[in-house]
């Protein structure tokens, strides 16, 4: 099932002989990887292996040892994840970040932060200028809301909705701010079949119609196997397969290391 | 509605001949005196039992463990109506602790662990109220890090600095520790690697048999709950929609439609769902 | 059944991001201003304007600058009354030293000197947090009161280091000094004060309060999208302090006529905090709430025994006073621990639901 | 307003809570069994009932102002006048008090300038003033050691409460420091003064051969036993009227003993006005006036300010007809008070205080003071009266109010 | 101007190195002073994340009691296990009343909360025992005496004994006993507490009785330096510079910054102060925290700040 219409295009984020340590505890182990322009990347590998600081050390908020990170050719050691956000990488969280006292619509309008220039003072006055852009913004707020059929919840608060509600709204988020790279952190964790299907639709699609290249952590081999072109498999902090889906299915060590016995 | 005859609808388990060693009868549970969440919820858990509680997020999974195991006051919830007993007696005026003392722990969603004790200090705050002395608890140590290998690597690390999945062991490994006759079991497998969910579920059926510990369990992974479950609850909106032997559900064309994913010809790709949406409920 | 939005639809996004959407809050509102405006200054005694509605309506203002910092940007500080003591004692020194300017002129920059510190004091922030940077803006607090008590240049080297509001005029009408009356006072503050709360209300609900509030729920996660943590946190330091900075000068001014800095003591930070929990972190009506319920209730329940007929040592008075008011503030936080301003939200919604209990 | 007949309404801010609590409520007893005194025993002044109404201010200058305005328009001419009882609250009402019309009587506090009634006309802090204090500290300095010539080169610490209060002797002490040649040091404690052990270690490596204290509340306490566990001489350690109240002096215990303080009225309960206000007013009970504190240093003070509103009112009736006065004509009693030796015997206060005569021009009167000196068991007067330094203190007073009329547009009446 | 305050004070210190010595020694006694109050802090702080505001008049409450019973006529003896009697009584009342009835409220809402309740027991303790000075006096020696040129006091060195004691047996406490760790749980995630059965009511009454004997060792010290008087409740502002540097979550920390802003303090002060015009020990003890607190966010021994997505 990996036959893809979509054109994936040149490499678009390149992370070379990264190894990260916490005190003695080595998340990650020389990783390179790279993904491509429209791919949708899945990263996968049992608890504990350094997926999540793999994230992490993309966007920023951790900051490697040893090794580089090169996004659209331009490399970088240090950075802090403002900058990250600002070249056009954005992510959800594994558990869940979002902002807990701002409703729905609130959560989304701060994925479009970058987007708004306009001055304290003219907000002050939230006029002219600064009513104008508000507004702008929130038609596309209102689109990504359409788009990932939360209406309804629009201005409730986030932090009493169902789980799978809020992770759609941090999805919301993250598409807000237009990114070119989006990284989700286990995504659909917590979910029923139909939700995850949803979760699916929303991200081919996301793929499909934005072209947004996303990488992905997710332990449901089904979504895995289903959804992405290309899967790399971390084993505590080291890299021990990359390749197509159904190749990573098949890998031995794989099968070891992560997926026990075999896979329906 | 469903049409399957095997399938009862009400307390089923009531049929089992042993007498259930939890009951929930009937029960609303409203927060902050405003929102409505369960709307008259109940089930049974026979002894030995593993009982399998299934729905949609926000249906109400967590808020009917929380209501047994006493820890809704805390968030503002209340239980107004209806009654909870565990082996015959009524717990509602209990404080979790009496319950725990009594054989009752949840297990929390979302892992909750105590981030800036190390993991072995989470697993011993498990053994609180136990007072058989600290070689029965080293002997319970043991056991956990028998179970999760993973554990006792990162036996001094602070719980805050560990990865989504060894909180997650942290939180079952404590609960654990207390030697419980029941355990309420809150989306185990969120967030576990396949073969970890494997082992956990392996875990909760020897318990069981060779334990004799009963479990109630909020799931979202149908598939392996139904495996392991020998009963099943489905909650929807608040309400008991829908329950029978594991072995029925995993029979019935609805269950196989919206929490297997499976269709007449086998599983579904995740890929095609993209070309056709579909709203169908039990229940508006 | 009255208070229904049902029927109400927003036609545009502009029409739903208005403060109040609901046509009966639109009406209520327009009622409490005409009161505030027109009605009050009829109707209330001095004593109620000075000892009441005056120190209300400043602390208010204190309060919301505070809530910006606090509520919306989750930033607890303890320096409130520092930043105030600022305020105050800029207003006095730039009002004697340029004595024709217009004094509103002279609030704005003893504001402006009350953010330049604020901002000053809030660069810890960006490494200590919680309850941490809490304690470290008591630093501020001794700091600046030390300051203003010690460097003579602020009071003009007289004896006692007292600051003293000269009497100044505005449209030629005497608004501070012992000679201006109480309702002139009373309307300057109301006015400083609607404009700044409707500032305030709408930097909250645009791109500033939304960072603000990303920061206070998850710093981490705002900054991983893009929200600068430095710009955002002294951004809010230095608009709270600037609000508590012109609350403090009309302290001065406007309220007590003269102070010396124990008027701005650390008791002042901490009530302006109690205002903001009470009332509701990270609401405006709630800082108008909590100031009501902080400078009013001890009133109340001075004034209500004598009422009664109830005689009792004064002293004993004021202790079963103190105990009532310590239990009334948790009291409140047991019901509701998100305020007043929560309470009154909740209120509403029953209303919507009226006659249905849910 | 209605003048026929009905009360004299007396307002009183008292702080009988708070951290000044001790120092608040003896005085606060004092004023009350004062009045209630001239109630029973006399019926009232010359006739006319005395009414009074206590507001608690926890010595917080803003629930002070509440109070104000509170009490001055209750009674039947309102409030005859006020004695804030601090310093702060004193400071808040001068400009009020001419506006309202209500005179304040701040005795021996409040702000020094105001001694200057061309400036000051609803102000009087008579029968003297921090600063006349702080002159008459070193005369009783200067005839300790044997004349003005000895305090050259002599060393004086000032250990003072660093709020506006504490602060006021500074400026004379600096300017007599000038005059007369000693080296003084400046010790600021911040509020509230619980330790000091700075403070006293640097006494300690000074040596100061005498120590002045501008204390207030706990501040008090902390200092006598910090002094004494340093063994400075307790001879040569003097309070100012503020530091000397028996809350002072007792949690220091026996290291208190040979403390000095500055007064301007007698210890105990000795004096004839206490054996009326026990008859008249406890019924004969001498320990119930001893539980309230008949007899306490604060409380005489206290006694000692009641008297003085009391004659005012009684000089204002003399011109106006006995009814109950106006705060306008309580003003012009107060200025035109003149309390002689002889009407201080009929009073029952012989030798308890001074007799004082207020002007126009002169609300302090700049009154001499007595240092009394704690025993371990009470307070006794161990000086004759010391004058002050008028010659120094006067010229500084009336700069300060020019500089105060200055700021705030007044012009200065002229006084005869 | 630079040279004052650059190298004229060491040359102060070199000059007179024994008043240097008894300064230091000064600040290190007064240092214990302040851990004292700082303790109760640290003990409710670490065992439930609740910054308990009333600490100080909790202070004030246990000493106004003591000697108010004392004033009746009780036997100091008596009089003390009374007090301590009162204080766990007050304990339980505290978790009934307020405790049990915030679990799992935001830290904040539980600070104002104590805020709250300092106004009630401020207002109780005064009404029973009124609001004039009482000396107390319960036997400790209280002479100085100069030991090579030092000036010591017994009564110092009595407190920063029983400061020392205090702060052992508490960390010891903690750190190795099953409630110890449940405390520390508690503090960490009051749900997650609850749901493996620690019993948070019967903590929260341990601790806060704890607290309490700790604020009556706390106010047995200073009530004797000042009376025991409202202004007893005050100091604990003298303890939060302590508490930041320590860290919140840290006993040994308590006595580590207490000494460290002793020390700072009065040496500023002696050496300092002077050329600013004195009294600057109170802003100086917040502003040595706050350096101290950019270095380490949580203080010298307080808990990692976990920073995690
Ligand atoms: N503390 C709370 N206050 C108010 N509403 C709440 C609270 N906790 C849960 N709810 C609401 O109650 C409903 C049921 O929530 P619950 O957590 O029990 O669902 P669940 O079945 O466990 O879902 P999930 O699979 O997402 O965990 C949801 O709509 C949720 O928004
Ligand atoms: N800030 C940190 N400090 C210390 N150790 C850390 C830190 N972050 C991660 N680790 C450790 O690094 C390892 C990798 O963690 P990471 O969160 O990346 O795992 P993961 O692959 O995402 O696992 P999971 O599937 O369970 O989420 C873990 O052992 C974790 O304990
Ligand atoms: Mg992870
Ligand atoms: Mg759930």
């Amino acid at each position: 099932m990996t036959e893809n219409t979509r054109k994936i295009g040149n490499t678009l984020l390149r992370v070379d002989d990264i190894t990260l340590s916490f005190g003695g505890v080595h998340a990650l182990n020389g990783v390179s990887f790279e993904i491509k322009e429209h791919e949708i990347l899945a990263i996968i590998g049992p608890n504990g292996a350094g997926k999540s600081s793999m994230l992490n050390v993309i966007n920023g908020f951790y900051h490697p040892q040893k090794g580089t990170i090169a996004f659209e050719g331009r490399e970088r050691k240090r950075m802090r994840p403002h900058v990250a956000a600002e070249q056009g990488i954005a992510r959800t969280f594994q558990n869940i970040a979002l902002f807990k006292g701002m409703s729905t619509l609130d959560n989304i309008m701060t994925g479009r932060m970058l987007k708004m220039k306009r001055s304290f003072l003219w907000q002050a006055l939230y006029w002219g200028p600064a009513l104008k852009e508000e507004i702008e913004n929130r038609e596309f707020c209102e689109k990504v809301i359409d788009f990932l059929e939360i209406q309804a919840i629009r201005k409730t608060p986030v932090g009493k909705l169902p789980y799978g509600l809020q992770k759609r709204v941090e999805l919301g988020r993250a598409l807000a701010a237009e990114p070119r790279l989006l990284l989700l952190d286990e995504p659909m964790a917590g979910m029923n079949v139909e939700e995850k299907e949803d979760m699916c639709r929303f991200i081919l699609d996301v793929n499909d119609e934005f072209g947004t290249t996303i990488a992905l952590i997710e332990h449901d081999m089904g979504v895995v196997m289903d959804i992405s072109d290309r899967v790399v498999v971390l084993d505590y902090g080291r890299k021990i397969a990359d390749g197509s889906p159904d190749a990573v299915r098949a890998n031995g060590e794989v099968i070891d290391a992560y997926l026990g016995v075999s896979h329906e | 509605m469903s049409d399957t005859t095997t399938i009862s609808r009400g307390q089923a388990a009531a049929e089992d001949n042993r007498p259930p060693i939890l009951r929930v009868n009937n029960i609303e549970v409203i927060y902050d005196h405003v929102i409505l969440v369960l709307k008259g919820v109940s089930l049974a858990v026979p002894e030995g039992g593993i009982v399998a509680l299934l729905g949609a997020n926000g249906a109400g999974k967590t808020t009917t463990l929380k209501a047994v195991s006493n820890l809704l006051r805390a968030e503002r919830g209340d239980v107004t109506k209806g009654s909870i007993e565990f082996e015959g007696t009524s717990i509602d005026r209990l404080t979790p602790n009496d319950l725990v003392k009594r054989g009752v722990i949840q297990v929390m969603e979302g892992r909750h662990c105590f981030e800036h004790l190390t993991i072995e200090e989470n697993l011993l705050t498990g053994a609180y109220t136990r007072r058989d002395g600290r070689g029965e608890i080293q002997k319970a140590l043991e056991m956990v890090y028998e179970y999760f290998p993973r554990l006792k690597e990162r036996r001094t690390s602070q719980a805050g600095y560990t990865s989504g999945g060894e909180q997650q062991m942290c939180a079952i490994g404590r609960a654990l520790m207390s030697q419980p006759k029941m355990i309420l079991l809150d989306e185990p497998s969120m967030g576990l690697a396949p073969q970890l969910v494997e082992t956990i579920f392996e875990t909760v059926k020897s318990l069981n048999e060779k334990e004799g510990v009963s479990f109630l369990l909020a799931e979202q992974n149908t598939n392996v709950a139904l495996r392991y479950a020998k009963y099943g609850y489905i909650l929807e909106n608040g309400r008991v929609v829908l329950d029978g032997e594991a072995e029925a559900l995993r029979q019935n064309e609805d269950i196989k439609e919206f929490y297997l994913g499976l269709s007449a010809t086998g599983r579904r790709s995740y890929r095609d769902v993209k070309h056709y949406k579909r709203r169908k409920r039990w229940l508006a | 059944m009255f208070y229904r939005e049902a029927g109400q639809f927003k036609t545009s996004y502009a029409a739903d991001q208005t403060v109040f959407p609901i046509v009966q809050d639109r009406w209520g509102v327009a009622a409490m201003v005409a009161i505030a405006f027109v009605g009050v200054p009829l109707v209330a005694s001095e004593y109620m304007l000075q000892a009441v509605l005056i120190p209300f309506l400043i602390f208010a203002l204190a309060a919301i600058g505070l809530n910006l910092l606090t509520g919306y940007c989750g930033q607890v500080s303890l320096g409130t009354g520092g930043f105030m003591m600022v305020g105050g004692y800029m207003t006095y020194k730039l009002t004697t030293t340029f004595p024709d300017v217009n004094i509103l002129i002279v609030f704005v920059f003893a504001g402006l000197c009350a953010a330049l510190v604020g901002f000053v004091f809030g660069l810890p922030s960006l490494r200590i947090k919680g309850f941490y940077l809490a304690v470290a803006t008591l630093a501020a607090q001794f700091f600046l009161g030390w300051t203003f008590n010690k460097v003579g240049w602020f009071y003009n080297y007289n004896p006692s280091g007292t600051i003293t509001a000269p009497p100044r005029e505005l449209f030629g009408i005497t608004i501070t000094g012992p000679t201006a009356s109480a309702e002139v006072r009373y309307l300057v503050v109301l006015c400083i004060v609607a404009v700044f709360a409707m500032m305030a209300k709408n930097l909250v609900r645009g791109r500033v309060g939304r960072s603000w509030m990303a920061i206070r729920d998850m710093d981490i996660a705002a900054e991983i999208i893009g929200i600068q943590p430095i710009r955002t946190k002294l951004m809010a330091f230095t608009i709270s302090s600037f609000y508590c900075g012109v609350a403090g000068a009309m302290m001065v001014f406007l309220w007590l006529g003269s102070a010396e800095t124990e008027a701005f003591d650390i008791n002042q930070s901490f009530l302006v905090l109690f205002m903001v929990i009470i009332g509701g972190l990270g609401s405006i009506l709630g800082s108008f709430l909590g100031a009501a319920f902080v400078i009013i209730t001890p009133i109340i329940l001075t004034n209500a025994p004598p009422m009664f007929g109830i005689d009792l040592p004064i002293d004993l008075q004021k202790h079963i006073e103190i105990m009532l008011f310590g239990s009334l503030i948790v009291f409140f936080l047991i019901v509701e621990p998100h305020g007043l301003a929560r309470l009154w939200q909740i209120a509403k919604e029953k209303l919507r639901l009226w006659p249905f209990p849910y | 307003p209605a003048l026929a007949q009905g009360d004299q309404f007396f307002p009183m801010l008292v702080y009988r809570t708070g951290p000044y609590a001790p120092s608040g409520i003896p005085v606060a007893n004092g004023f009350r069994d004062y009045y209630t005194l001239i109630n029973n025993r006399d019926g009232g002044i010359n006739g006319v009932k005395i009414s009074f109404e206590e507001c608690e201010t926890e010595y917080n200058t803003k629930l002070g102002v509440e109070c104000y305005e509170k009490l001055k328009n209750n009674g039947s001419t309102g409030a005859s006048l006020f004695n804030p009882y601090s310093t702060g609250i004193t400071y808040q009402l001068i400009p009020k008090a001419a506006v309202d019309e209500v005179p304040i009587l701040s005795m021996g506090y409040g702000r020094t300038a105001a001694a200057d009634g061309r400036v000051f006309e609803w102000v009087f802090n008579f029968p003297t003033t921090y600063w006349s204090q702080a002159s008459a500290f070193i005369n009783y300095v200067a005839q300790q050691e044997g004349g003005f010539e000895k305090l050259k080169g002599m060393k004086i610490a000032h250990v003072h409460h660093n709020s506006a209060y504490g602060k006021e002797a500074n400026p004379t002490l600096e300017a007599l420091a000038k005059k007369f040649g000693y080296k003084l040091t400046l010790l600021a404690v911040d509020h509230p003064g619980q330790e000091q052990k700075a403070t006293w270690l640097q006494i300690r490596r000074l040596k100061p051969d005498w120590v002045f204290m501008s204390g207030w509340g706990v501040m008090n306490q902390v200092a006598i036993k910090e002094a004494a566990s340093i063994n400075f001489k307790m001879d040569n350690f003097v309070g100012n009227w503020w530091s000397g109240s028996d809350a002072d002096v007792i949690p220091a215990g026996k290291g208190a003993v040979g403390y000095k303080s500055a007064t301007f009225h007698g210890p105990g309960a000795a004096w004839q006005v206490h054996k009326d206000i026990v008859k008249h007013v406890y019924g004969g009970d001498e320990s119930k006036a001893k539980a309230n504190n008949v007899g306490e240093v604060l409380y005489n003070r206290a006694v000692v300010n009641a008297m003085f509103g009391v004659e005012a009112i009684r000089t204002a009736q003399g011109k106006f007809g006995n009814k109950a006065m106006t705060g306008k004509q309580v003003r012009w009693g107060l200025e035109n008070l003149n309390i002689t030796e002889a009407r201080l015997k009929d009073l029952g206060m012989e030798g308890f205080t001074r007799a004082v005569k207020v002007s126009c021009i002169d609300h302090e009167t700049g009154g001499p003071i007595v240092i009394q000196q704690w025993d371990g068991a009470k307070w006794s007067i161990v000086s004759d009266w010391i004058p002050t330094l008028r010659d120094v203190v006067r010229p500084m007073v009336e700069t300060a109010a020019a500089n105060y009329a200055a700021e705030n547009k007044i012009t200065p009446r002229t006084c005869n | 101007m630079l040279y004052d305050v650059l190298i004229a004070p060491f040359l102060d210190m070199a000059d007179s190195p024994v008043f240097f010595a008894e300064v230091v020694i000064v600040g290190l006694l007064t240092g214990v002073m302040y851990s004292l109050v700082a303790l109760g802090f640290v003990l409710i702080f670490k065992a439930s994340g609740v910054f308990n505001f009333a600490q100080g008049v909790m202070v004030l409450f246990a000493a106004l009691t003591l000697v108010g019973l004392m004033e009746h006529g009780v036997p100091t003896w008596l009089a003390l296990i009374l007090t301590v009697v009162i204080m766990v009584v007050l304990a339980y009342g505290i978790e009934w009343f307020m405790l049990r009835r915030l679990v799992n409220q935001e830290g904040i809402i539980l600070f104002m909360a104590t805020i709250g309740l300092s106004f009630v027991l401020q207002g109780l303790g005064e009404t029973m025992w009124g609001s004039n000075v009482k000396a107390l006096d319960i036997g400790i020696p209280d002479a100085s005496f100069e030991v090579s040129g030092i000036l010591l006091n017994e009564f110092d060195l009595f407190a920063a004994a029983s400061g020392a004691v205090l702060v052992a047996v508490l960390a010891v406490f903690f750190h190795y006993t099953r409630i110890g760790r449940a405390l520390r749980a508690v503090a960490d995630d009051h749900q997650a507490a609850l749901s493996v059965g620690i019993p948070l009511k019967t903590i929260w009454v341990i601790v806060w009785a704890v607290a309490g004997m700790v604020g009556l060792v706390a106010g047995i010290m200073w009530g004797a330096k000042s009376g025991v008087q409202f202004s007893l409740s005050l100091i604990a502002l003298k303890a939060l510079p302590v508490l930041i540097l320590g860290g919140f979550t840290s006993v040994p920390g308590a006595i580590v910054g207490g000494l460290i802003i002793g020390v700072g303090e009065k040496v500023a002060e002696i050496y300092w102060g002077p050329l600013f015009g004195g009294a600057i020990e109170n802003w100086f003890a917040y502003v040595l925290a706050l350096v101290f607190l950019l270095f380490r966010p949580q203080g010298l021994f307080g808990e990692r700040i976990i920073e995690r997505v």
